[in-house]
């Protein structure tokens, strides 16, 4: 018996500063895929320490404003989202 | 980004109308949207590029957008703002790309039956634009470095 | 009142533009003369006429003036904003004779450094010409009927 | 001998409601011509009661918002300012 399974990657669009830091626009997570947006938060400045200059800064989960305690699924379009300067 | 011009850059219906832009702005274009028989008071904001800021010299900016979520950031504020303030018609556009020394970065403009309400909900939609549209610049000085400007 | 137009009407020098005009305003005069590269931030108040009035159908207004006045008036106002509000250029244009529904009765602009000066110097602006310089106007009801404005 | 006398009119300009109530766009005082800005005020209030409505209005002499103490001569440029409604 052959069991299919299909890995889902997590990706994460880098704007402005979050781009600078990371160094390209979408950012993947393949393994430990964070849970929670305060977790992902936590995964990002963890592996990129110069975000915590910007903490808290926000993330946006399906182009909202998202709260820290919510859920994250690879099927989100997940965004970071570092102090805007527009106008 | 070339990516996110794959998203619509606009939202517009008969009191409302956002836009993206990759050319340079039109101050008429929003005039003439939210111009109104039932209005005396028209504001306009117009954020033009400043050669310098902060003692340096600036040559160019360069915007870029989430533009989905740009676009139902900005019309949630002017439905906001129509309902708080009682304005007619709302216009905003942004610049996106590259914008010269001068040249426009955004438009906002407003009619009210009565002008303080026209200011008011015009400083409004600039102040919270400012705060919370996901709109990035990068300002590039006169050696070709540029600087990502982060205003937490 | 053909008598005023045997007087100079404007005042214009490179910070200041105040014009009395008898042809319909142009808003992008007064945004071209205010714009300048030390201003990030511009706002323009347009004062445009509106169909109704307290309950009444307008079909046009009539805006009469003691021009040398209204521009000595002006210029002081706008002298005042300049010192007070740190404002860079300002522009007041005023429609004079007749102007028909929507069209515009004023175009104010103002150039600061930053905006919450553009806005508050251009409030300050028509505020302060509202109460202080000598217009009048007449509106003209859809019977043919006028009345004479006077708000004290 | 022949004495030459000139005697000059005071000219007072009216605009907007003082036109309407006055009824013409000049007005003028040949005799007993008031010395100060109030004895030209209570001069108008005498003559068109209308102008009680609007009372104080304002008056301009050379193109100036005038005080009430202020002296007038017939050389002067003398304004009615009723309430305006510019804008």
């Amino acid at each position: 018996m052959l069991i299919s399974f299909t890995f889902v990657n997590m990706k994460i669009l880098c704007f402005g500063l979050a781009a600078e830091i990371i160094g390209q626009r979408e950012y993947i997570i393949s393994d430990e895929q964070p849970s929670t947006v305060e977790a992902l938060r936590g995964h990002l400045l963890e592996q990129f320490p110069q975000f915590r200059e910007y903490h808290p800064f926000m993330l946006a989960v399906n182009q909202v404003y998202a709260l820290a305690e919510q859920q994250l699924s690879s099927n989100d379009e997940i965004a970071i989202i570092p102090p805007v300067s527009g106008g | 980004m070339m990516k996110s011009l794959s998203y619509p850059l606009s939202v517009v219906d008969s009191q409302i109308d956002i836009q993206l832009k990759a050319e340079p702005l039109s101050v008429m274009d929003c005039y003439n949207f939210v111009v109104d028989e039932h209005c005396g008071g028209i504001d306009l904001f117009v954020g033009t590029v400043r050669r310098w800021n902060k003692g340096h010299e600036i040559t160019k900016l360069e915007f870029e957008s989430y533009a989905p979520m740009a676009l139902s950031e900005l019309k949630k504020i002017a439905n906001h703002a129509k309902a708080h303030f009682e304005a007619k018609k709302i216009s905003i556009h942004h610049r996106i790309g590259t914008v010269g020394i001068t040249e426009i970065a955004v438009v906002i403009a407003v009619s009210c039956k009565h002008r303080s309400a026209a200011f008011d909900t015009c400083a409004y939609l600039i102040d919270t634009l400012k705060e919370k549209v996901p709109i990035w610049k990068k300002e590039y000085k006169v050696d070709g470095s540029y600087w990502v400007n982060a205003r937490p």
